[in-house]
């Protein structure tokens, strides 16, 4: 039997999968991490597009995060780090807008939100932990009470309880489900039958997606089926979970995509720069966000010179001797 | 014969001494993975290095610059996810040994990456516990870089991102971890370690050149000097491979000795 | 004009006819492999079908004869493991319909594949639930396969492996299932399926030359026949299709009718 | 830096895995499914050895575990199904030492089962799940009391309790994490330093392996470190999680092993046949267990006419055209 389905109703421009999939004060999933296959195009589509008061959650999170934050268009996060490694220890925007009470923040840390996602994955009410007993992680809320249990947010931050199993009751972490509105990744490859794979590692973005209600794909190609069922071990979701494909070359600039590109360390160096003012960030908006209608006229912007330096080698998926200062 | 070295170089070379061999480290960029990179290639070699982004023993022709940097999924043995990650970081197998960093720090090694003042309207907001908080919690044990600064060696951290001894004495396993607790805390200037008993730091060595004094007027509570040694100096072997291998381009070491 | 075929085929056709295009398809081997194999080539070519393995949409140039069986990893989208399927079994966004048989089923479509007779010393050991209590309690719906016997078809199942409508009425969401429940059970003499209200089984149609009273017969409690339609026997096409390109071989149908 | 781990320590025979790494007693966690990569060598070899009262745990299984209850190696089982599909759709062995009350069987469900390991595998002490409720899959324990919270056997079978997050308090079973003492594990690929590549669906054998105390792999083939590091992407288990390699081609039969060659259906039917009378079983058992030394001697019985019937065709992983009646 072929392929059952067709990728032609999910592919679109980003202006549309936006405009179809993303809602204002939606929950929203942040595939990649920190400097490595951020959905940028999608992040630069949502602020063209002025939705509001989006609630980000994520395991640790850089790029698309914190321009998110900067544009003003997140209220609420859920997360475990924000930041872009060196470039940017902690994220320029989202330390500006937490020390301003601009957005309010739920913390948890790496292992409890993957947790988290694969519950919403698993579709398991909840999860138990053994991480972080008497640490504020746990001890301290971040979202009051007036916004518990409403819509998306768990009743809960966490529940210590006992281990039920042992004689001992030894204390155990209840962890909420993540069930979010949309989850937004960036793949290298998406079939003509809407089949994705991630190459390199996956971090936490299978479960991200499976957890969620909708779903954008950016990828790098689009490439025939047969070509990736012919080896679907390496495959990482199955059509039928994604609503939309976006065909984004280079997609996750300024963060890396494995066996495409290296992440662009100018590019990253000069954000931080700007981010630290409040007027150059919105130069840097007006420029790279506003003023650029879609990846076409984005890339146009990066220049070929500074896309060849970062492209990879495929024998290591990087780009070696990258100047990375 | 003396040779010049920086203090990061110091604390690279002191915590990769830390490392016994076939430990399976748990490594974050920075110094912990100059430690790590050390270590495997003097001492160490069947030792392990792997991140919570899910590579495991990359090649590390270049240095990792963040956790998903693509370096830590070039030449791996395996490439996964964060939930193998952190399987592997408590696994009851494994002797694993993970490298933190931290904004303040308190007498039982407990630590703030999170945020100072208060929580809800911070005066400065840091990244968050990351996966420190699950490597506190999990590991067989926990090495931790500081600066060493009376601001940053406090009595009591503004938010306690990830669990040191909690209170000392038997209150860590008390609270329900079931093993780990910080091993060591290594800084620009030495070496503090915890007592068996009541899991209190203590400054085990200084580096050459630094006074148990200088440590205690840099520490913002009672620091026992009592025990305190004298860490060898860099040898050539180390500084070579340091400089020449691991980090050639000083992306992490930064500027050079003068 | 009527053609000659086996209560297999009707069977295997019957079932392929209550999928509706665009279904995800959770299959076991045997008859559900011919009813998925079959609506997909006729009426349903957008639905998928996956295995409770991991294999999701895979070729199918020949049957596979196991859930295991390496026919169902080659050419799917994706291979993958047991957490995965069972993960796309229950999730919200897909209309999963699961094909189960069953050794005995109670008048709520609850089923057997375990036991006959005291559970810690059974008269009869059968597999077990497999995946099949799990379909019964996360998929949208369910269909049944099982022979109309007396003996299968039992006022009480002697150990509920997976279940059904429960006690009938709203006793299944009670319990705590937040969708699903059998849509029909397929039968070599019928197609039986649960009143709206009661959820208790009615026969809904019987194959052709088969009276109602003869299914009556042939089961053990008793069953509303006032509902009961005739079922169209199987066309040409369906029968050229099951029977050239599903299982050529008849690996799964067995003997050819007379 | 050079891979850290050398294979040399861990290679053995069979004969030394079993030795060293399987006691009796032990809670044993068999890889594969069904008809699929069972261990079949270790099998063999831990009947040869004579271990005793194993206790078996598995979401659905077939032949390895039929064998080795058959053998009369076996006191308890946790399963979900135990049969090959269409050759044996309930195993021979297990049926008979079940009605014999040679065994004692406690079921699960396979999600349950797999959750189970999950559980392990995460070092979490129990998980959620929301499959089964008013089944007598939880209202029906297996095992009794006087085993109930000794050694690895959990102190419940399952706990039927509420979600603490849900302001309707919607019932959730609770299920005990699995951390077996050993994992038997067929694998195509093992590299020269200890990584282990499986091919086609994997089932549950990577949490199987690291929720276990020791790890068996037995393999196709040992390969250059640099043919599975080239795509770390496709590996499954690293080096320092495995006890054993044994190099054993056909290592499954006569279950299949994906890419290298089908399950044999000569063989299953026979075993169907003999596994019927105890008499002829135990023939089978001394014809093709007690009286094979190892491997080869078992491949020699088996025949080479044999072996090429089922070997699989690379482009699609098995053999077509098979006769598999």
């Amino acid at each position: 039997m072929s392929a059952s389905i067709d990728l032609k109703d999910k592919l679109m421009s980003a202006e549309e999968a936006v405009r179809r999939f993303v809602k204002d004060g939606d929950m929203i999933a942040l595939g990649g991490f920190t400097v490595n296959r951020n959905a940028m195009v999608i992040a630069r589509e949502i602020i063209r597009q002025g939705r509001r008061e989006l609630h980000l959650v994520m395991h640790s999170h850089g790029q698309a995060m914190d321009i998110l934050v900067g544009a003003g268009v997140v209220s609420r996060l859920e997360l475990a780090y924000g930041g872009t490694g060196r470039f940017a220890p902690t994220g320029i925007r989202f330390r500006k807008a937490v020390q301003a009470g601009q957005v309010q923040v739920e913390d948890y840390s790496n292992f409890q939100m993957s947790l988290r996602f694969l519950a919403g994955a698993l579709n398991l009410p909840f999860i138990p932990s053994c991480s972080g007993f008497e640490s504020d992680v746990l001890n301290r809320e971040g979202f009051g009470p007036e916004l518990r249990g409403r819509g998306r947010i768990p009743s809960r931050k966490a529940i210590i309880t006992d281990n039920p199993f042992s004689p001992d009751r030894e204390p155990v972490v209840l962890l909420p489900a993540l069930a979010p509105d949309v989850a937004l990744i960036h793949a290298q490859f998406v079939g003509e039958d809407g089949t994705v794979r991630i190459k390199g590692l996956t971090f936490l973005d299978i479960e991200q997606a499976k957890a969620a209600s909708r779903v954008i794909v950016t990828c790098e190609e689009v490439v025939p089926s047969t070509f990736l069922r012919q080896d679907p071990d390496q495959n990482s979701l199955p059509p039928f979970l994604v609503d939309a494909v976006v065909l984004a070359p280079f997609g996750a600039h300024p963060t890396a995509c494995h066996y495409f590109y290296d992440y662009d360390p100018r590019h990253l160096n000069m954000y931080r720069q700007v981010a630290g003012d409040d007027n150059d960030f919105r130069t840097y908006l007006k420029e790279w966000v506003y003023g650029v209608a879609d990846q076409e006229a984005y890339l146009a912007k990066v220049g070929v010179s500074d896309l060849m330096r970062i492209k990879a080698n495929s024998s290591v998926g990087y780009a070696p001797g990258l100047d990375r200062r | 014969m003396a040779h010049a070295y920086t203090s990061k170089e110091m604390m690279a070379l002191t915590a990769g001494r830390l490392v016994k061999n076939g430990d399976v480290l748990f490594a974050g960029t920075g110094l912990s993975m100059l430690a790590a990179a050390v270590a495997k290639r003097i001492h160490a070699p069947q030792s392990v290095v792997f991140f919570e982004t899910g590579g495991i023993d990359p090649a590390l022709k270049e240095l990792p610059l963040a956790v998903a940097d693509p370096r830590v999924m070039a030449g791996t043995c395996m490439n996964s996810g964060l939930l193998d990650a952190f399987s592997l970081l408590g696994h009851r197998r494994l002797r694993t040994i993970a490298f933190l960093g931290a904004a303040q720090i308190d007498p039982f090694g407990n630590i703030n990456s999170t945020c100072l003042g208060d929580y809800h309207r911070p005066k400065v907001r840091f990244p968050g516990c990351g996966g420190a908080c699950d490597a506190a919690s999990l590991a067989f044990g926990v090495i931790i870089f500081m600066q060493q600064e009376k601001k940053r060696f406090v009595e009591k951290v503004d938010y306690l991102s990830s669990v040191g001894w909690l209170k000392g004495g038997n209150s860590r396993r008390q609270a329900g971890y079931k093993r780990g607790g910080p091993i060591a805390v290594v800084t620009n200037l030495g070496v503090m370690k915890f007592d068996e008993q009541s899991r209190r730091m203590y400054l085990a060595a200084c580096y050459p050149g630094v006074s148990p004094a200088q440590v205690a007027e840099n520490t913002g509570f009672d620091l026992d000097l009592t025990r305190a040694g004298e860490s060898a100096p860099p040898s050539q072997e180390e500084l070579t491979i340091l400089r020449r291998e691991v980090d050639p381009q000083r992306l992490i070491l930064g500027p050079a000795p003068e």
